[in-house]
């Protein structure tokens, strides 16, 4: 069975993977735009830290009677859901930082909480981007919650557990990206849709001067955009663990296959927004019912036809 | 240690449930609302109860989600940034809450519940799989068709062309007319004309 | 942490639902007032199946039903709030005092 | 230490700008998104440097003097403009450098390097934190009108409710947007009306600009390529394609255009799925905002503009980013500002 972190140590070590995570996804963005644009790539991994140095000097902004509870819990429960989400992913076959019994389900509830997260920022600065931003978000993710929930499902029938690591083990003969083509695909959807990442962007996009974030600067900002990239940090580990074998590859160590996955799908998902246009909500939230949804369906029907052989 | 954040969470769960009441704006009501529902999910899962903790989390999140919009799209004022009173009868809801309250407080003090705890180790969510799918199971499919039911009730009952046919767009709430040859439609019926029809959220002027 | 202090917080949940439902204008917001009673129903139910009857599944079910309940609760109410706010404009009880339009 | 080696790096960083587009400034500071020494930003929030580019008179310049106050501390601000003679707005009077050049990058950087290392000489607040209207209220609460609702405290219209295209009334929100927002001809402002994020009613507002001559290079190939590319870079922009958008603003800068890089960006942009997701938009003329952009990567003569009061026409019911799309695809940005500028000449 496997390891848990301790109670104390396991918050540092999920916040110290995240915030590895986020500069990683700093990094493939500044390279992913250099090679769109054709600029080049020179100074990608200064970069990022050169924009977090600017962040941290800048001077925080109000708003005209914000909601300022909100507008401060609002980041600190984004980066709190991205930090619970990295503690269920199994980084070999005897450790993850808490590989609770019910990992599925409380993937599921931290997707659900991000739409709250996302709404509240929006909502709180008391300013008209945001809160169409937000109005927008929660009809998007209403959406894919669904699509997502039907994927992850899938793939716990044939591990027979909603626990990771399980769902990891039973891969060990065949991945589940084989086995249930459609999973990882529908699950990229809810990972860019729950960071309002690329084609998805539709909380953060510069069509509405930048979302949710169009009234933060400074510490908040820094805050909530290394909270969103460290979302598509766990986005992508659970994505490993779930369709991507995990663990399970030749010769190299057990973690080094988890985070070399991760890395791939991490950049995959970065260049999708620079390479593919933003999506219209009204349109994506008809596809996401007409088209993504039976598609779930079809997924978890294939699944549990495989199980029932 | 179980025994301190099982008193935090529950006293978290009652302040935020009495705060839904007691704050102007809408969203925080409805969040605050979340709040205590995530609160009692916790104390579920310190009693043991992994799936139906977790399940709690998911769907309440969901639900409130859904909430709020209804909040902001239906409340006059949302934001709470004009005050106002929007209650009624409150002596009458206090004394009942209370009652309530010393009612279920006096059947935790003073019944004699079985003492048969949770065995430790215990598979408790294959357990409750099995009883879904294996003896509850004519339970669960009455539960699954109710929440079907529901979903096409609830769109007949709010979609704008809903009881009386495909195009009948604003008097979708209305039923047909009588004699189609005279348009009269039933006694007390009447449409009204458009200016009093927007007499809106009323009983507030 | 014990079966009394589990059912003390469900009923003062339930307490303060009831309060809430009883003393709110707004439809929407005694909605919330009953959700918050059975928020105390499931938590009652949830500490009673780990006190009381041993784990027994179908305490569990219970609990799920009730969550059922208040999904059902929920989308019916809405649906109603829609259906009297686009016949009359009000999201009052007030307002709700006659089944006629 | 700490400190100083924190303002280096901020120091360092590609320079946060926000670009307020004035009267003579064509669409030529859509060529600045090509420097790999600045960011352009959308919010101004999010930006060190304020780059004023052309003329703000009057109503302009008030507006701007709202968006200079938005910058979070520490800022500058750059004007970049051919004749500092002309009627300028309290937030370019002192401290604001003033570039006459063609090129206001190097000024950028400096003013950036400078709002970080000396934060003694901070760029003020020009307007008194205050609402812009005195408070009007009446009715029981102070909301400004009768029972619980209406009113305008502030001289901002409280939300009421109307009909809208679900057939429920719920509240409509009257809102000003612009004039400064990407996808805005310049000096263009929306007076909407909102209903979630549908917009009800729109008149677009063409604002003051002001006579004088245009920014160097606005009057270079005025519907030729580069004006194409200029438009394209900023509709990427808008579609989330950032870095595409500054691959088409090098191409713009270039002057000479490349005619292999213009086709392959014309690829890489079908390829995005943008004309797709474009189509449909914005249907004036027989014409969507798809056609458009299609016809703009083909360098194909742009249709005239269509007047901005037909546009406006077209917006109701439509998604505010659907409406940006819009205005920007239809109104022909370029033909808006020089036929301003022939009104000056």
């Amino acid at each position: 069975m496997s390891l848990h972190a301790d109670v104390w140590a396991a918050p540092v070590l999920a916040g110290a993977v995240l915030a590895l995570g986020a500069y990683v996804v700093a990094v493939l963005d500044v390279a992913a735009a250099g090679l769109v644009a054709g600029t080049g790539s020179r100074r990608v991994l200064a970069q990022p830290v050169r924009n977090v140095a600017l962040l941290i000097r800048q001077e925080p902004t109000l708003t005209e009677r914000p909601d300022r509870a909100s507008w401060v819990l609002a980041p600190a429960l984004y980066a709190g859901l991205a930090a619970a989400g990295i503690s269920v992913v199994p980084w070999s076959r005897t450790f993850s930082i808490a590989d609770v019994d019910t990992g599925i389900v409380l993937w599921g509830s931290i997707e659900a909480l991000v739409v709250v997260a996302l709404f509240l920022h929006g909502w709180s600065a008391n300013s008209h981007q945001p809160l169409l931003a937000a109005y927008r978000f929660v009809a998007v993710g209403l959406s894919y919650l669904l699509l997502s929930m039907f994927v992850l499902i899938a793939a716990a029938i044939p591990a027979e557990s909603l626990q990771l690591s399980r769902i990891v083990e039973s891969q060990a003969g065949l991945w589940n990206v084989v086995r249930q083509p459609l999973g990882l695909p529908l699950f990229a959807v809810a990972a860019l849709g729950s960071t309002t990442w690329g084609p998805l962007n539709l909380a953060a996009g510069d069509d509405l001067s930048g979302g949710t974030t169009a009234d933060v600067s400074g510490l908040p900002l820094l805050v909530w955009l290394g909270a969103r990239a460290a979302m598509l940090t766990a986005f992508a580990a659970m994505g490993t663990a779930v369709f991507l074998g995990g663990w399970h590859g030749p010769l190299l160590p057990d973690p080094l296959w988890v985070v070399l996955k991760t890395v791939a799908l991490l950049a995959a998902l970065v260049a999708s927004g620079h390479l593919v246009a933003r999506v219209r909500a009204e349109r994506f939230v008809t596809w996401c019912w007409m088209v993504l949804l039976p598609l779930g369906f079809a997924d978890l029907a294939l699944a549990g036809l495989q199980a029932l052989r | 240690m179980t025994g301190v954040a099982f008193w935090v969470f529950g006293v978290a769960a009652v302040v935020a449930g009495w705060r839904v009441f007691r704050t102007d704006s809408m969203v925080r009501a409805t969040f605050l609302l979340l709040a205590s529902f995530l609160n009692v999910g916790a104390i579920l899962l310190l009693l043991g109860g992994a799936y139906l903790g977790m399940a709690l989390l998911f769907m309440m999140t969901v639900e409130m989600t859904v909430m709020v919009i209804f909040m902001v799209a239906f409340m006059m004022n949302p934001a709470g940034l004009n005050p106002m009173n929007m209650t009624h009868q409150p002596r009458l809801a206090a004394v009942a809450g209370w009652a309530a309250f010393a009612g279920g407080a006096a059947v935790a003090w003073r019944s004699n519940f079985p003492d048969r705890p949770l065995p430790a180790g215990k598979a408790v969510i294959a357990e409750l799989g099995t009883e879904l799918m294996g003896r509850s199971m004519l339970m669960f499919e009455t539960a699954g068709v109710a929440l079907v039911a529901t979903m096409i009730g609830a769109v007949v009952l709010s979609s704008r062309r809903s009881r009386y046919g495909q195009d009948a767009g604003d008097d979708g709430s209305l039923p047909p007319v009588l004699d189609p040859a005279t348009g009269a439609y039933p006694a007390g019926v009447l449409p009204e004309p458009e200016a009093s029809g927007h007499g809106h959220h009323g009983g507030h002027s | 942490m014990s079966l009394t202090a589990a059912l003390l917080i469900a009923s003062a949940l339930f307490g303060l639902g009831l309060w809430g439902a009883l003393g709110q204008q707004s439809i929407v917001m005694l909605l919330m007032g009953i959700e918050l009673m059975i928020n105390g129903v499931m938590l009652a139910g949830g500490a009673m199946w780990a006190y009381a009857a041993g784990g027994e599944p179908k305490g569990q079910l219970l609990v799920v039903i009730a969550m059922a309940v208040m999904a059902v609760e929920m989308a019916v109410g809405f649906a109603i709030v829609v259906a009297v706010y686009r016949a009359r404009q009000v999201d009052l009880t007030e307002g709700l005092d006659s089944l006629a339009r | 230490m700490a400190v100083t080696l924190l303002t280096r790096l901020a120091a360092a960083a590609p320079v946060p700008v926000f670009v307020a587009r004035g009267g003579g400034a064509g669409m030529v500071p859509a060529e600045l998104h090509a420097d790999t020494r600045l960011r352009l930003v959308t919010s101004a929030r999010h930006a060190t440097v304020l780059l004023a580019a052309g003329r703000f008179p009057a109503a302009l310049g008030e507006a701007l003097d709202r968006l200079h106050d938005q910058l979070a501390q520490p800022r500058r601000t750059v004007w970049w403009t051919p004749d500092a003679s002309v009627e300028r707005p309290a937030c370019l009077e002192e401290g604001a450098t003033v570039v006459t050049g063609s090129d206001p990058v190097g000024a950028v950087v400096a003013a950036h390097r400078a709002a970080l290392t000396e934060p003694a000489s901070a760029d003020p607040p020009v307007l008194r934190d205050e609402p812009p209207n005195p408070f009007e209220g009446g009715g029981d609460h102070g909301q400004g009108g009768e029972g619980m609702m209406g009113g305008v405290p502030y001289g901002r219209p409280m939300a009421m409710t109307a009909d809208d295209r679900d057939g429920l009334a719920l509240d409509q929100l009257p809102v000003v947007f612009g004039p400064f927002l990407l996808g805005l001809p310049n000096g263009v402002q929306v007076r909407a009306v909102l209903q979630g994020g549908t917009l009800q009613g729109a008149q677009l507002e063409q604002l003051d600009l002001g006579d004088g001559p245009p920014l160097p290079g606005s009057e270079t190939d005025r519907g030729g390529p580069c004006q194409h590319l200029r438009w394209v870079a900023d509709a990427l922009r808008l579609a989330g394609l950032d870095a595409l958008g500054r691959r088409a603003a090098g191409l713009a800068r270039s002057a000479l255009t490349d005619r292999r890089a213009c086709a392959s960006l014309a690829r890489a942009v079908r390829r995005s799925g943008l004309p797709a997701t474009w189509s449909g938009i914005g249907v004036l003329d027989g014409e969507d905002a798809s056609l458009r952009l299609e016809r703009r990567l083909r360098f194909d003569e742009p249709a005239d503009g269509i007047p901005l009061g037909r546009v406006a026409g077209s917006l109701p019911g439509q998604d505010w980013s659907d409406a940006l799309v819009t205005v920007w695809s239809a109104s022909a940005p370029d033909a808006v500002a020089s036929a301003a500028q022939g009104r000056s000449g």
